[in-house]
């Protein structure tokens, strides 16, 4: 089991490492001069060289990617003297357009993306595994084929379109909720509720049909599974049955599939946070990326990159934990 | 510091009284899309961080209120009067108020504004306005406070004197100095980022909170003396930015005015929402201010067949501005504009080179002018654009317009964050661009006309005269003008070169937008100023009807 | 009194091209103690019979006909009293162990699961207990060890004696084995079928098996039905149907069966359909095969 | 958009079991020739929901090859301004209920330019489509040649792509492909799409290939095409790649979706195709601000966009089931 | 005496132990093959039988060159075939061919029998004399399939027929031997005996050389004229049939043999007296 997690946790670094690697190289290649965006409106070629030479950027493109790896771990400082700017460890870089360390840009934005990703998927894991085990009871009755074109039809609604017509319903015609803004829980328990509940339907609306027909198909092939069959045979009542014997194994995978899932939300969650205006990390990459400001964006996906990762690892532990048949006989 | 004909121009206020006197108190929201560039005034210099400075910092001048008689004019802000100038025009000498203190409570005296001003040399800081670098007097090598120290040019004989050496003479010298960044600083501050997230307030607010990206609150700067201050009321308690808001939502959160919004101000509204607008309830609420920029498509004059004077003109000729302004909003939005300085800028005259019927252009003499150039069979040309919507419109109309004297225009769509920095170079620039000038002061067309179309201000970077114009007669007569400091004939002469200089058709104008403005119900003060804010809502003037509200 | 007695059983299923009988007018009957083997070829219908008894069917199966066990009467039970009849009264081993044991849960949970379900109020302690004991009688070695295991940590054979000892484990009166061997080697086949026969001494336990080698079936049962398409061709006595078969297809089937202690010759195969025939029952065969 | 991940996943979750099953008993010998895919196109004949999806899915094609032909009857090509059609005083309004509907312009005209809807949703079927179905073609060339590869060789053959899918699925595919669209040139932006949407996208596809490669390298013929002497190439090729048609055809009719989606969702954040070519995505992108106000504007695109992604999703999904049940699942 | 068509000598073969091992450590080996030596004359069978994981398909494997041995030889007519280029590797699998267990696994489903059949002339390059429709009816019929199947698909047969199409590709490059790796295990006893019988006739006709995998001594004692145990990975006992099913040497064969099920003889010899007492009375 340990040797398993550090053989996982070493790939998951290497891939980490390509991921910042050909980032780093993709922005290296194609994103403007970053001094020339430092320099503002009125610049001349003198500034942006000394630009250039206070940020390295005039440096080799391996020293230059030796110094932001060696910066996620130890910190770095930009430029000297007066003008320095420290960047302290883990040090994803600095945005010089917003003047701030991209780490705290993220750790700033973070609790509202957390907000929206666990309320999101708190509501499509309800969602789906009701509505999938429901229409996987009523298996081929009007009920269960209502769930079905439902979850075809919110798989096929592009989520900004819902976004649009749901503010468009329930915040203006129906004044209901108000615009989306982040509230603090501790605020106003109510108001959070209230601006947050868009969002959160928005992005869980993909992910519980998704859910809905996984869980369905799961159950009703684990209900064909003859194990199921054998405990009927032992008498189990069929609540028990379904409880025991078909709902864990057929959510098992839906575990792990989730994991990936809410590791995946970073990305995710951009279109949503961007049609709501809701300052999350995701609409922070939107915005970085149409001011093309290389480290935010660098940063983000650096920071996706590494929960997927993380969510592959975390998701691989817990499969070995909960399907017997994967437990390494140490 | 004169009027020209931009007095007032708000045209239109319901009966919502958006000019009545505001009452003590209360907090006034901004909804705004984009958070500011910086809060450092010596890195940023734009219409919308200009208007937010004018709350936390002072300048020896700065801009009349929007509520003023004329709101263009530059007048005493720490200083006790405007400028004392020599009889060389070289030495500019200003005199500061009593009571003066930074929100520490420490004083504001000649050696802080000082060491504020000699900030502009920094080379990474000073990358706001480029005036003071470019008219006071400076060692060649000096490179701000912080790497090379004391600016020796700038004396201070006494705590409330400083004296300004200037390169060479230059009448609106006044304006210079209500520049964002000749803000006061307490000396030794403000190096590396320390102005990022924090400043060091000299206006009637201060800092309370700030998140990049999404919200900045304001309160009172105790220290601040009203006594001292004739252009600020002042009248709210605090005020709250809430940045990073969709602009469509900030529309409908503005048309729909729950809770806080009824105290809220906002940018233009979008096009889509002027529809909207139409119940008596919202038609009391609409403001309106004439635009101060002019929107227009250069021409690269160095690349054939653009170099050829006739195929300018065929083009001036064939855009239809109509067209134009629709796609941009439509006439409320926006105004077809013939001449590069826009009414509401100084110095601007009124006239239609290349005139068509009902402003759809004129595509007869356009083709006849091709014809003559020998290019009856059209050409192909490159437009680069920024990949933003309104002016994808714009280029899409241009496209249609031109294609009607056989012009097959392509557009070059370039992202944003690069877009000024790829125009700006001559090398990487293609046959046009469309692109936008405002007045840095929109007192004298002094700083309209000749960063666009000296011949000699064409740089291999940071370029602004896409044109490439380089013609001898408009620099001579650019430097003639400049020199007079009879600012209100120089301004009459100004108008003369704009239709000098489009003759030559380097540019063609297409409009000046308009604003449309939706404030919250509770809001009150609001007037235009051209230099404060680039046209919209000046702040200082902004308060709340009932503080007790929202 | 007869154990067993089934009664003009018919299993249909509804397919595209009209109804198809999987098993048609069965009967059977058992004696208390009794072994009753059921042969025949791939798809005829045998495991489908097991699976009728218990009234596990698959839903989309219509079940008629009538099946008693001693004098309860079996079809048209509702599920509450049939739950009660099953595991408890009628066990049943399948054919397949690996797949009819659930991977999530030990072994041991599994046996306890059956034994509480039918003596509630059981303490885990006891139905444990009755789980080590049952891996005992199946001959599991270092059986208290093993319960705590997960099925596929068990070898084929071990698996299937899992699956025997979980049917025994509530001493059940009938047990109904279909195919409890076929994925087997021969010794472990042996020993499995000694310990049916072993615990059908020791209990009194009557016997269904079910299998398509004939071989085993006149090792192990008393009586014996021939299916063949879903109908008994043939039913009668082991010795009988060894000795004298009546029908052609049992003769065949006997013929077919290469001996280990017979001459060497021509096996005598049974008529081959054509092509087109065996494909059809293929394909009817297809979602059980 | 962020719904294509999961599509995908639950797709393969579905899809992958039914690998290692074989080809069951398919049609009555009669149909001997086309034995699956014959019986694939019965079943699915009977199938109300997906002829309906396939019968839009046909129209849009069809409406997308003969654009020229249609904007030639209605009049309007997708980039005429028709001034008269709109209100200047009114932000550019479509004069007219439904957003400008009328005899001349059958859907209505785009606010602000007064260019033609019907022209546009015409000529955006082409871009939505064409840009759809590459990505999917690419994809699905990519995710099974490199799939089959994997799950046949395996080693370091299969180490080395295992390596590459999981480094490309820890990506954050949209943003990265914001990211790399907006710094892109635009020059040729549909091509561009095509390969960054695949590029992220064949790992999906490999990974369920690879798996049921995996399994079908189990059975029994792949060793009984050794022992006859095939090599390498042609037991992927001829033995294992005709057995993962179903799987194909399956992931292919479910990506295709995800990839009209992936188009609109990248043209509705702006990085799509270039203006003044329309796309579904496009329109719906500069129609949102409308919506209150125009909805027709909103509703025409959208409606159509929305159509042909359920038509796929149904589509791929009764295939699915139809495919599982002639496999035997 | 001559050479005999196929010997193996001292074969061995370790198999990786899944989950062991790692970048820089060697995994654990797991010999599954150990030290097995025989040899085949032409014309004879010989069976290999033993318990399950014994071995013997491994083994099988091994003569028919899917897997490389670890260490050990086989000679194809005195030739060392072990290491075989790509080339020559061609002309052993025309000599040597192999019938699997399963039938419907064994074939391609999505081929037609057609295919199927001349798939092994097409991978070795070698032309298909006659033709492929021809010829694939030409080797239906020496298997006993009804040549206008042809088109049909694997699935569209029963077991029995299934299985014939394995031994028709199987024969399809004129193969010397055949390895059939439990090739009637999976049938059903009534096909079961179809395709021994087939076998038998193939042998007789053409002469065939088999090695022949089977856990069901009844078949073996039917086909074999060598008969070879294994247990983990060893031949314990190889001899003539008769000799070993009458005198097993070892004590592991004569568990095998007591486990077999069987019907008892004096009911066999009942039966048969009763069903020739029948003929008689229908005669
Ligand atoms: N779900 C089903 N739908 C339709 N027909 C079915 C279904 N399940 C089984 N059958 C039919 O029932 C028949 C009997 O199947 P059953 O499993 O009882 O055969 P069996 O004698 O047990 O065969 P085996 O020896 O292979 O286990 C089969 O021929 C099959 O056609
Ligand atoms: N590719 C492989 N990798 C690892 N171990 C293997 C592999 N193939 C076979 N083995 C192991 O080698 C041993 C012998 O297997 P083999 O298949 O030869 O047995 P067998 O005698 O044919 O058994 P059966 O009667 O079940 O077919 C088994 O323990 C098996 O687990
Ligand atoms: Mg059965
Ligand atoms: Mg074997």
């Amino acid at each position: 089991m340990p040797r398993f997690l550090i053989t996982r946790v070493a790939s998951g670094l290497g891939v980490l490492l390509l991921v910042c690697l050909f980032t780093y190289l993709i922005f290296f290649a194609l994103s403007p001069d970053p001094a020339v965006q430092i320099c503002g409106k009125n610049c001349t070629p003198e500034v942006i060289d000394q630009i250039r030479g206070n940020l390295g950027l005039d440096q080799p493109f391996w020293t230059q990617f030796f110094h932001f790896v060696v910066g996620i771990f130890a910190g770095r400082t930009y430029g000297e003297g007066a003008g320095a700017v420290d960047c302290a460890a883990p040090c994803l870089g600095y945005s010089f357009q917003s003047s701030q360390a991209v780490w705290d840009m993220i750790i700033q934005r973070l609790p509202v993306s957390a907000t929206i990703a666990v309320g999101a998927a708190v509501l499509w894991l309800l969602a789906g595994l009701a509505g999938g085990l429901l229409s996987a009871v009523k298996e081929g009755t009007f009920l269960d084929r209502f769930t079905t074109g439902l979850t075809l039809t919110s798989m096929s609604i592009p989520n900004y379109v819902l976004a649009l017509v749901l503010q468009y319903v329930l915040v203006v015609k129906l004044q209901w909720l108000p615009f989306p803004q982040a509230v603090a829980f501790a605020d106003d328990p109510g108001q959070w509720f209230a601006n947050f509940v868009m969002p959160w339907i928005v992005l869980a609306v993909g992910y519980a049909a998704a859910y809905t027909r996984l869980t369905r198909a799961n159950v009703l092939d684990v209900l064909r599974e003859n194990y199921v069959r054998t405990a009927y045979a032992k008498g189990l009542a069929q609540p028990l049955v379904w409880r025991r014997h078909a709902l864990r194994p057929a959510l098992t995978p839906i575990v792990t599939i989730f994991g990936m899932d809410f590791a995946g939300l970073l990305g995710g969650a951009l279109i949503t946070e961007t049609v709501f205006g809701i300052n999350g990390v995701g609409k922070m990459a939107a915005d970085s990326i149409a001011r093309n400001d290389q480290p935010v964006i660098m940063g983000v996906t650096l920071l996706a990159g590494f929960l997927v990762v993380v969510g592959n690892i975390v998701v691989d532990v817990v499969y070995t934990a909960i399907d017997p048949r994967v437990r390494v006989n140490a | 510091a004169c009027g020209g004909g931009g007095q007032n121009p708000s045209t239109s206020s319901g009966a919502g009284g958006f000019d009545a006197e505001p009452a003590e108190g209360g907090t006034v929201h901004v909804l705004q899309n984009a958070d500011f560039s910086y809060l450092d005034p010596a890195r940023g210099w734009d219409g919308g961080v200009n208007n937010f400075y004018r709350l936390v910092y002072r300048q020896l001048t700065t801009s009349a209120p929007g509520s003023a008689d004329d709101p263009t004019a530059i007048v005493p802000d720490l200083a006790e009067s405007l400028g004392e100038v020599s009889d060389d025009g070289l030495t500019w000498t200003y005199t500061l108020k009593d009571g003066l203190k930074f929100e520490n409570g420490d004083p504001i005296t000649s050696a802080e504004v000082k060491f504020g001003v000699s900030r502009a040399w920094d080379p990474e800081i000073g990358i706001g306005s480029p005036y003071l670098k470019q008219v006071i007097d400076a060692p060649e090598d000096y490179e701000g406070p912080y790497k090379t120290g004391d600016l020796p040019t700038i004396e201070t004989p006494d705590e409330q004197t400083i004296v300004f050496h200037l390169k060479k003479p230059f009448p609106e010298f006044d304006a210079v100095v209500s520049q964002v960044n000749a803000t006061p600083f307490p000396e030794g501050s403000g190096a590396g980022d320390e102005f990022i997230h924090e400043i060091v307030a000299s206006g009637p607010y201060k800092l309370a909170e700030y998140v990049p990206g999404s919200t900045i609150k304001l309160t009172r700067n105790e220290s601040w003396d009203a006594a001292t201050d004739d252009v600020r009321a002042a009248k709210p308690d605090g005020w709250e930015f809430t940045i990073g808001l969709d602009p469509a939502t900030i529309d409908e959160r503005l048309i729909a005015g729950q809770g806080t919004d009824v105290n809220a101000i906002a940018g233009i509204i979008q096009p889509a929402t002027l529809p909207r607008l139409q119940t008596p309830q919202l038609q009391e609420r609409v403001l309106q201010f004439d635009g101060i920029c002019t929107t227009y498509m250069g021409l690269n004059t160095t690349k054939a067949p653009l170099d050829d004077v006739r195929v300018r003109q065929a083009i001036s000729y064939a855009v239809d501005r109509n067209a134009i302004v629709n796609a941009s909003g439509g006439t409320q939005l926006g105004a077809p504009s013939t001449t590069i300085i826009p009414p509401a800028v100084a110095g601007h005259k009124d006239f239609d080179l290349y005139p068509s019927a009902d402003g759809t252009g004129d595509v007869e003499a356009a083709k006849k002018l091709l014809d003559e150039a020998g290019l009856s069979d059209g050409f192909t040309l490159t437009l680069d654009i920024r990949s933003q919507e309104s002016m994808q419109a714009q280029a899409e109309s241009i496209q249609q317009s031109l294609e009607r004297i056989g012009i097959t225009v392509e557009l070059n769509l370039i992202d944003t964050s690069t877009y000024y920095e790829t125009i700006g170079t001559p090398s990487q620039q293609h046959d046009a661009a469309i692109t936008g000038w405002c007045p840095d002061w929109a007192s004298s067309a002094a700083t309209f006309i000749p960063p666009l179309f000296d011949g000699r201000n064409i740089y291999e970077k940071g370029n602004n005269n896409l044109a490439q114009l380089d013609d001898e007669d408009v620099n001579a007569r650019i430097d003639e003008i400049g020199a007079m400091t009879d600012i209100a004939a120089a301004n009459e002469q100004w108008g003369d070169l704009d239709e000098q200089i489009l003759e030559l058709a380097p540019i063609v104008p297409l409009m000046v937008a308009k604003t449309v403005l939706l404030p919250g119900e509770n809001v009150t003060g609001l007037h235009s100023s051209a230099n404060a804010a680039s046209g919209g809502i000046d702040f200082v003037g902004v308060g709340l009807k009932d503080p007790e509200k929202g | 009194m007869t154990l067993l007695q089934v009664r003009d059983l018919t299993v249909t299923f509804p397919t595209p091209r009209g109804p198809l009988d999987a098993v048609r007018s069965l009967d059977l009957d058992l004696e208390p103690g009794g072994a009753l083997g059921i042969v025949g070829e791939s798809g005829s219908g045998k495991s489908m019979t097991s699976l009728a008894i218990m009234g596990l069917q698959p839903r989309a199966a219509q079940r008629t006909g009538s099946v008693r066990l001693r004098d309860q009467e079996l079809v048209g039970l509702s599920e509450a009293e049939l739950r009660r009849v099953r595991g408890d009264r009628i066990a049943m081993v399948f054919q397949d162990p690996l797949s009819s044991l659930n991977p999530y849960y030990t072994v041991g949970l599994q046996i306890e699961e059956a034994y509480r379900a039918h003596r509630p109020g059981t303490t885990r302690r006891v139905a444990r207990r009755v789980a080590v004991e049952a891996l005992e009688r199946v001959h599991i070695r270092d059986a208290a060890r093993r319960v705590d295991h997960y099925p596929h940590q068990f070898s084929g054979g071990m698996r299937q004696r899992v699956m025997i000892a979980m049917a025994l484990s509530t001493e059940p009166e009938l047990l109904i084995a279909d195919e409890p061997t076929t994925a087997l080697d021969v010794t472990v086949q042996a020993q499995i079928l000694d310990l049916l026969q072993e615990i059908r001494r020791e209990t009194g336990t009557g016997l269904v098996l079910i299998t398509h080698d004939l071989a085993v079936v006149s090792e192990v049962t008393d009586h014996i039905v021939v299916m063949k398409d879903g109908v008994c061709v043939e039913r009668g006595p082991v010795e009988q149907i060894f000795t004298d078969p009546r029908h052609t297809y049992t003769q065949a089937l006997l013929d077919a069966v290469p001996r280990i202690d017979d001459e060497i010759g021509e096996l005598r195969a049974v008529t081959p359909g054509a092509a087109g025939d065996v494909g059809q029952r293929n394909e009817q065969n297809g979602g059980a095969a | 958009m962020t719904s294509t991940p999961t599509d995908l996943t639950a797709a393969q979750a579905v899809a992958a079991g039914s690998g290692d099953t074989p080809e069951a008993p398919a049609a009555p010998a009669a149909g001997a020739l086309r034995a699956g895919a014959g019986g694939t196109w019965q079943a699915l004949r009977r199938d109300v929901g997906a002829m309906l999806g396939l019968g839009y899915i046909a129209l849009v094609t069809l409406v997308a090859i003969l654009a020229p032909v249609l904007t030639a009857i209605s009049g309007w090509t997708p980039y005429e301004f028709d001034q008269t059609a709109i209100d200047p005083n009114l932000g550019g309004m479509p004069i007219g209920p439904w957003g400008g509907v009328s005899a001349e312009h059958w859907f209505g005209v785009e606010p602000g330019s007064g260019r033609d809807i019907f022209a546009r949703i015409v000529y955006g079927a082409r871009v939505s489509m064409s840009i759809a179905l590459s990505a999917t073609a690419l994809t699905t060339v990519l995710g099974v040649s490199l799939g089959l590869v994997a799950g046949y060789f395996g080693g370091r053959v299969d180490l080395v792509i295992s390596r590459v899918m999981d480094f490309l699925m820890a990506f954050p595919a949209l943003i990265f492909m914001i990211a790399v669209l907006s710094a892109l040139p635009a020059g040729n932006r549909s091509t561009l799409l095509v390969v960054v949407i695949s590029v992220f996208g064949w790992p999906y596809l490999a990974r369920i290939v690879r798996g049921q490669t995996m399994s079908l390298a189990q059975r029994e013929f792949v060793e009984a095409a050794r022992a006859a002497g095939a090599s390498g190439t042609r037991i992927v090729f001829r033995e294992i790649l005709p057995n993962l048609r179903s799987t194909i055809i399956v992931m292919a009719t479910l990506a295709v979706p995800g990839y009209v989606g992936t188009e609109a969702g990248l043209s509705f954040l702006g990085v799509g195709v270039v203006p003044p070519e329309p796309s579904w995505g496009q329109m719906i992108a500069a129609s949102v601000k409308w919506y209150a106000v125009d909805p027709a504007y909103f509703v025409f695109p959208g409606v159509c966009l929305f159509l042909l992604v359920l038509s796929f999703t149904v589509l791929g999904d009764r295939l699915r089931a139809v495919v599982d049940a002639q496999e035997g699942r | 005496m001559s050479t005999p068509l196929l010997r193996a000598t001292n074969l061995v073969k370790e198999f990786p132990v899944l989950g062991t091992g790692g970048l820089l450590r060697r995994p654990a080996t797991f010999r599954a093959v150990d030290d097995v030596s025989f040899e085949i004359n032409a014309g004879d069978t010989l069976a290999l039988v033993g318990e399950s994981g014994s071995g013997k398909s491994t083994t099988a494997r091994l003569a028919a060159r899917l897997l490389d041995v670890t260490s050990g030889t086989v000679e194809l007519d005195g030739e060392d075939v072990t290491r075989l280029g790509r080339a020559d590797l061609r002309r052993f699998r025309s000599e040597v061919q192999v019938v699997f267990q399963d039938p419907y696994s064994s074939l391609n489903p999505r081929h037609t029998v057609e295919r199927i059949v001349t798939a092994p002339l097409l991978y070795q390059q070698r032309g298909i004399p006659g033709g492929a429709r021809a010829f694939t009816r030409a080797l239906m019929e020496r298997v006993g399939l009804d040549p206008d199947h042809s088109q049909k698909y694997p699935a569209q047969f029963s077991g029995g027929q299934a299985q014939r199409i394995g031994i028709a590709r199987a024969l399809a490059v004129g193969p010397r031997v055949v390895v059939c790796d439990e090739a009637v295990s999976a049938l059903d006893v009534s096909v079961q005996a179809q395709v021994i019988n087939l076998l038998r006739e193939l042998q007789r006709e053409e002469g065939l050389t088999y090695l022949f995998i089977a856990h069901d001594l009844a078949v073996v004692r039917q086909i074999a004229t060598r008969v070879a145990v294994m247990t983990q990975g060893r031949i314990i006992e190889e001899g003539e049939r008769d000799v070993v099913f009458d005198a097993p040497q070892h004590e592991y064969t004569r568990k095998l043999l007591d486990a077999v099920p069987r019907i008892r003889p004096e009911w066999e010899r009942e039966r048969r007296r009763n069903a020739a007492l029948a003929a008689g009375a229908t005669a």
